[in-house]
């Protein structure tokens, strides 16, 4: 047997996967998911291309003088301009950076700290365990609003809109956790761990390598549902007051500032784009997580015929 | 250009309010919503953007409890409506010399309740105010007791039912004033002793009396009463109302639900000028916001130059007319126009980019530095917008180096905040408590303590600071000048002291200088004799809506 | 059945529940920045006045005292009075003005979305895979995708602005005054006799539980669709079908009960993210409930609004769960109490 | 492991169960007092006696109310979430028994924190 046929076996298998993963053939034959995935694919172009070709200073300095203010959109402003007489156009585009950047921050840190958490319990059991996932069922109890809205008093205002991430993290640590610690079980319950622990080896990190790719998807489809929630809710939150600084392009604050201080006296269009672009991202994140979750969940494949 | 462009958008709006008001007038007829005029009476509404908390005038400094309980209450004396003047009320004739102030009071003027109102009324008010052996003292529930009279009343007799002699602790020239202010109205003796919640109901001496109180839904109902003393009031029924957000609340007048409203934002103006229903008026208000440099805790800060290179930095008339839209005015010194105490030869530092970075250098700072600026986040009267004013600066300064790190807060984590004094700089503002110079530049300029010797700054946590100075300025020339003006009697005398004051605080320049704002006020074509007052009032009683 | 033994001691359990997110609460309010004596004293207030009220709010006291001193009055039902919302007040008078406007705004919307949200999931269920499916998953999706601060101005926009149809925002027409029996205002307004005011108020709600029931009705429609496909997948469905009733009665018979009550539960939980959504909808639509007395207390540092709010929070949630869980072992007799 | 298992009639080990419980949370009062403790006295490095004796109290707080929410939400919530969980496909092998030991070991160690963080206040004079 040669190296080139060997490698070339798991090239084939490697294909053949994909091709025969079920997860992903259905999931790119859901209409739902495939429109979903669309829209985060160009939400991730708009935001790399404004965070290349714009300069965040010069999109938060006020430019009196040289711009009309609140100006309807035109071919000059394609999306008008605010009441500190900024081109709203760059700046809605460079929300799209923001809220991928605070919304991954949530989602990455949620992510990390949930699997953590999950795989500890897991792993110690009995009262650990126990500690551990009670806490995040209560946490989970609570309309996560509110919830968020009680722990953000508890971070310096200083931090901005790393504020609203933080408490957003903690808000959303036990659904992670909970898939987690889910797929750890099974993975422990298996033969080969027993086995590999007959001989003495009880490395957590020997758990994680065996636990993440077992639950990967369902940690994907609750990242991919959180992320929309991450973003919706940073926005809410700096809609109550509780997040960006002035002047910064997040859609949140925007959509604030254009609601109260645009919208009813004509100028529209202040708030409408950035409420626009955020509804258009959120709304992307959920179909792409609903249509995962369909096409995770066998029960739901062969439902009716 | 601009304007044009504004030109468009207000045009497209009048298209859309046009027709609100159409289908708006027909929608308020089919439920009932307008109040029935002709009678000569009707009814005034007047919206808001927040509920009065509590309708006890001794147990608040809030301007929204103030507009209510003057309707109900009388002060001894009142300000003239649309003025900083003052003019009688309970009291009729008054002298004041030296330490002694006898006042002579109105014999015609009666409780809703129907009792006469006397001498003892008011010494009752007094003591339950400031008097804490007294048996009803209300507690230190406002800063305005001592403020208005407890720091500067010795004792308080009356001679006979009509006479009142009043001792001060030492000459304080604006007692008058203080006696003026919504927080010394007169409350009845009888209910002050009795078993009466003045924060849910209340009894006093002026045009109107209570009849609902609806807190859930954050409206007013007052009525005529029928014992006052003097003209009016000219409706059937007056109806303050809470309208949170500026936009609805100018859209509510513009429908017609409402008649007057107040604290519009720089965005509101076009849509009531807009309007063919309404009309903005607008007065001169009584009030400063300024930027304040923190020199206890940023040492450029403490050399002049740097102070006025960033005066001159900041384009303090693109704040005024683009971001407050106008509706203010740019200011030059601590005391507004409308005030004696202001020197009118003084005018706005000029935005001059260049002038600004030489001082800077003089100063050893042509490289520039960083500071926080610390600001609140919502509008106040002499702010209508904070956020913004602090961006605007934020890109002035980077022009000469400069880089600022906004910090914004909510209102009261911002005032806890400067008041200890950690702010770099901040955002600031005032509005006048008693119309008088002395309540700007004694209250927020001068230190209260000793200037230390070979410097004008004070430390922050010198015992007794005014922390009401958020800039630690402590400059003994100034303060000789504002220690002698509060002093002195002759009105004349004080002008000029405070004029002198003023040139000096232009020139050391311990803030910078934003804007004066004016009060603006939306109201409707049908209302007539309305008065924007700066201080004082509103005087709805002498309002009639057709 | 539910036995009383069942709700006697889900009731019992109450205060541990109640105590415990007293404790919380207050652990988490003297964790956070914020002093509300400063916010009481106001802007004019020299430091001696600031420090003044600090000590009479009993502020200045070890915080283990605060915290006796707290519980010992809760226990009571002594909320204490508010730092800043009519100071002097009794929390308990102001919560009991606000909490029926929160109600009757999360109960109509629960309404509106169960209305709406089961015939679409059913609908959703039934036709799966057809465009009626896709048209009826995308709407629902967008309705939670859509944020709150958003459609609600652009409704008040179309509705008030252009439209004029309906009210911008508040409970009721400014002329009314309507004595307060219930705190609901469809129901004040009727016992009034006030049927003027009684519409004006019904226009007031329109918007704000629109805006509710939408987000309801996508977690509903959600909930119910899947539901219902599992048990359309399930085994005796398909022997139901061979033995040849019509497919529609069997949908109907079978599935209906069964497919409920996985959403019975789902009501329990959107109850509270219903009190979340109303934090929003009530900023938006002005209207003085126990959200915006939340986020304003919160703002000011007001620590007895804050405390009683939540454990009011805590107290209907726990409720309204007591509430579904019996209403599902009614259903479900399997589950044995 | 403290047991919690309330199906026992008998008197005589009801009396054994009792002290049993009684050791385990004394237990953990005893460790959470010495948390608590152990933090008051760590916080006393940066903060003022005040601040720090505070601060360790409000987070002993936490703990305690956390436990006691989640205790009687086990307590009597326990067959609804199980079934909510089975449901909501989350499920995650909840036991009443499990999680009431769990929330009984973060009551008590709170209880101890709070009571220590309070005398470390008195002791030292605040």
């Amino acid at each position: 047997m040669s190296t080139k046929t060997h490698s070339s076996d798991v090239e084939r298998s490697i294909v053949d996967r994909i091709r025969a993963s079920p997860f992903l053939t259905e999931l790119l034959s859901n209409r739902i998911a495939v429109a979903g995935l669309s829209l985060i694919i160009g939400l991730f172009a708009v935001a790399i291309y404004a965070r290349l070709v714009y300069d965040l200073d010069a999109i938060i300095a006020t430019s009196f003088g040289s711009n009309p203010t609140e100006a309807a959109p035109s071919a000059q402003f394609w999306f008008g301009t605010d009441g500190q007489a900024r081109d709203i156009f760059p700046r809605v585009l460079y929300g799209a950076w923001y809220a991928l950047k605070f919304g991954t921050a949530t989602v990455l840190a949620s992510t990390a700290l949930g699997i953590t958490a999950g795989i500890v319990a897991a792993y110690y059991g009995d009262l650990t365990d126990n500690v551990i996932m009670r806490t995040m069922d209560v946490l989970l109890s609570f309309p996560s609003l509110l919830l968020a809205l009680a722990l953000v008093t508890i971070f310096p205002e200083s931090l901005g809109l790393w504020r609203a991430v933080a408490a957003l993290t903690l808000v959303y640590t036990p659904r992670f956790a909970r898939v987690v610690r889910g797929a750890a079980l099974k993975v422990l319950e298996d033969e080969y761990i027993e086995a590999t622990r007959a001989l003495g080896a009880t490395d957590p990190r020997l758990l994680i390598r065996h636990v993440l790719p077992n639950c990967l998807a369902p940690i994907t489809v609750q990242s991919t549902l959180n992320y929309g929630l991450a973003i919706i809710d940073i926005a809410a939150l700096s809609f109550l007051g509780f997040g960006a600084n002035p002047g910064d392009p997040s859609w949140g604050m925007m959509l604030a500032n254009g609601v109260e201080k645009g919208l009813f006296s004509g100028a529209w269009w202040w708030s409408f784009f950035p409420g626009l672009f955020l509804a258009l991202t959120v709304l992307g994140f959920n179909l792409l997580g609903d249509g995962m979750r369909d096409a995770l969940d066998p029960r739901m494949r062969d439902a009716v015929d | 250009m601009p304007g044009d462009n504004n030109q468009v958008s207000r045009r497209r709006f009048m298209k859309s309010a046009g027709s609100a008001t159409v289908v708006a007038t027909a929608a308020s007829s089919v439920s009932g919503c307008l109040g029935g005029n002709g009678s000569g009476g009707g009814t005034l509404r007047y919206g808001r953007s927040a509920h009065s908390k509590t309708l006890d005038p001794q147990d608040t400094t809030s301007g929204e409890v103030s507009k209510v309980t003057n309707q109900i209450y009388d002060g001894l004396i009142d300000f003239q409506p649309g003025e900083a003047a003052i003019t009688e009320s309970l009291a009729v004739d008054w002298s004041m010399e030296g330490t002694d102030v006898t006042l002579e009071l109105r014999e015609d003027a009666q409780f809703d309740d129907g009792t006469d109102f006397t001498a003892d009324d008011f010494i009752a008010t007094y003591r339950r105010f400031v008097d804490e052996e007294y048996e009803y003292h209300v507690g230190d529930l406002s800063s305005y007791g001592p403020f208005t009279l407890g720091n500067w009343i010795d004792s308080v007799e009356a001679d006979g039912d009509y006479m009142l002699n009043i001792t001060l602790t030492d000459p304080y020239a604006p007692f008058l004033r203080n006696l003026a202010m919504f927080a010394a109205v007169v409350l009845p003796q009888d209910a002050i002793e009795g078993d009466f919640d003045f924060a849910t109901n209340a009894n006093g001496t002026g045009p109107f009396q209570l009849d609902k109180l609806d807190n859930s839904n954050g409206k007013i109902k007052l009525t005529p009463n029928d014992n006052y003393w003097g003209d009016g009031p000219n409706v059937d029924q007056l109806l303050f109302l809470e309208r949170g957000q500026n936009s609805t609340r100018t859209q509510a007048l513009i429908e017609g639900e409402l008649e007057i409203i107040d604290n519009l934002g720089p965005n509101n103006i076009g849509q009531v000028e807009d309007s063919d229903a309404a009309e903005v008026q607008s007065g001169e208000g009584i009030n400063i916001g300024y930027m304040s440099f923190n020199q206890s805790r940023v040492e450029a800060f403490r050399d002049s130059r740097v102070r006025r290179a960033i005066s001159y930095a900041i384009d303090t008339e693109s704040i005024v007319s683009e971001v407050y839209s106008g509706i203010a005015k740019q200011a030059d010194q601590p005391c507004p126009p409308a005030l004696f105490g202001h020197n009118d030869d003084l005018s706005p530092y000029p935005h001059d980019t260049e002038k600004a970075q030489s001082l800077l250098e003089d100063a050893g700072y042509g490289d520039g530095f960083s500071f926080d600026l610390t600001t609140f986040q919502n509008a106040r009267g002499y702010n209508p917008a904070p956020m913004s004013t602090a961006e605007s600066i934020r890109t002035n300064l980077r022009e000469i180096g400069i880089e600022v790190e906004i910090d914004d807060r909510q209102f009261s984590d911002y005032l806890t905040y400067t008041s200890e004094g950690k702010h770099d700089a901040s955002l600031a503002g005032w509005y006048t408590d008693n119309a008088d110079p002395d309540n700007f530049y004694y209250v927020l300029l001068h230190p209260q303590v000793e200037s230390p010797e070979g410097q004008d700054w004070v430390d922050w946590d010198t015992e007794g600071y005014n922390t009401s100075n958020r800039t630690a300025w402590a400059n003994q020339e100034f303060m000789d000048l504002i220690e002698d003006a509060q002093q002195a009697s002759d009105k004349d005398k004080r002008a000029e002291l405070y004029h002198e004051a003023a040139q000096l605080a232009y020139d050391e320049a311990p803030w910078v200088y934003i804007d004066y704002a004016d009060e603006i006020r939306g109201v409707r074509n049908t209302v007539n004799n309305y008065e924007v007052s700066a201080i004082g009032g509103p005087h709805l009683h002498l309002v009639d809506v057709e | 059945m539910v036995s009383k033994r069942f709700i006697a001691k889900r009731l019992l359990l109450l205060g541990p529940v109640l105590f415990g997110v007293a404790t919380v609460v207050f652990a988490i309010l003297h964790l956070s920045p914020g002093d509300p004596a400063i916010a009481i004293a106001g802007e004019r207030a020299s430091q001696e006045f600031v420090e003044q009220v600090r000590s009479d709010l009993g502020l200045t006291d070890p915080l283990w005292e605060q915290y006796v001193r707290f519980i010992r009055d809760t226990a009571t039902l002594d909320f204490g009075e508010s730092y800043q919302v009519r100071r002097g007040t009794a929390v308990g008078d102001i919560l009991a003005d606000r909490l029926p406007i929160t109600i009757e705004l999360a109960v109509l919307g629960q309404i509106a979305g169960l209305l709406f949200g089961l015939p679409l999931g059913i609908l959703s269920a039934v036709k799966k895979d057809t465009l009626t499916d896709h048209f009826s998953r995308v709407g629902a999706l967008t309705g939670i995708s859509v944020p709150i601060y958003w459609s609600g101005p652009l409704l008040i926009l179309l509705f008030a602005q252009v439209l004029g149809i309906l009210p911008t925002s508040g409970r009721i027409g400014s002329t009314y005054f309507i004595d307060s029996k219930t705190g609901f205002i469809l129901i004040d307004t009727l016992l009034a006799g006030n049927l003027a005011a009684f519409q004006s108020a019904a226009l007031h709600l329109v918007m704000p539980v629109i805006v509710l029931g939408v987000y309801s009705m996508a977690f509903i429609s959600r909930m119910m669709r899947s539901s219902m496909l599992e048990v359309i997948r399930q085994d005796y469905m398909r022997t139901a079908r061979a033995k040849g009733q019509g497919a529609k009665t069997t949908v109907m018979k079978h599935g209906l009960r069964n497919a409920f009550i996985p959403v019975i539960t789902i009501i329990g939980i959107q109850f509270g993210s219903m009190l979340g959504g109303s934090v929003l909808t009530e900023t938006v639509f002005e209207i003085n409930g126990i959200g915006t007395l939340l986020v304003s207390a919160i703002n000011k540092s007001d620590y007895p609004v804050v405390q009683a709010t939540v454990l009011v929070f805590a107290f209907m949630y726990t409720i309204v769960n007591l509430l579904v869980d019996i209403t599902y072992s009614v259903l479900d007799p399997r589950i044995d109490q | 492991m403290p047991s919690t298992d309330s199906a026992v009639p008998v008197s005589r080990s009801r009396i054994e169960r009792t002290r049993r419980l009684v050791i385990a949370a004394a237990r953990w009062v005893a460790i959470g007092a010495a948390l608590g403790a152990a933090i008051s006295l760590a916080l006393l490095i940066v903060w003022t006696p005040r601040a720090a004796t505070d601060t360790a109290f409000a987070l002993g707080a936490l703990v305690l109310g956390f436990g006691v929410i989640a205790w009687s939400t086990a307590v009597g919530l326990g067959q609804t979430i199980e079934g909510m969980k089975a449901h909501l496909d989350v499920s995650a092998g909840w036991t009443e028994a499990s999680a009431r030991e769990a929330f009984f070991v973060l009551s008590w160690t709170g209880t101890g924190w709070v009571v220590a963080a309070a005398a470390c206040s008195i002791l030292l004079g605040v």
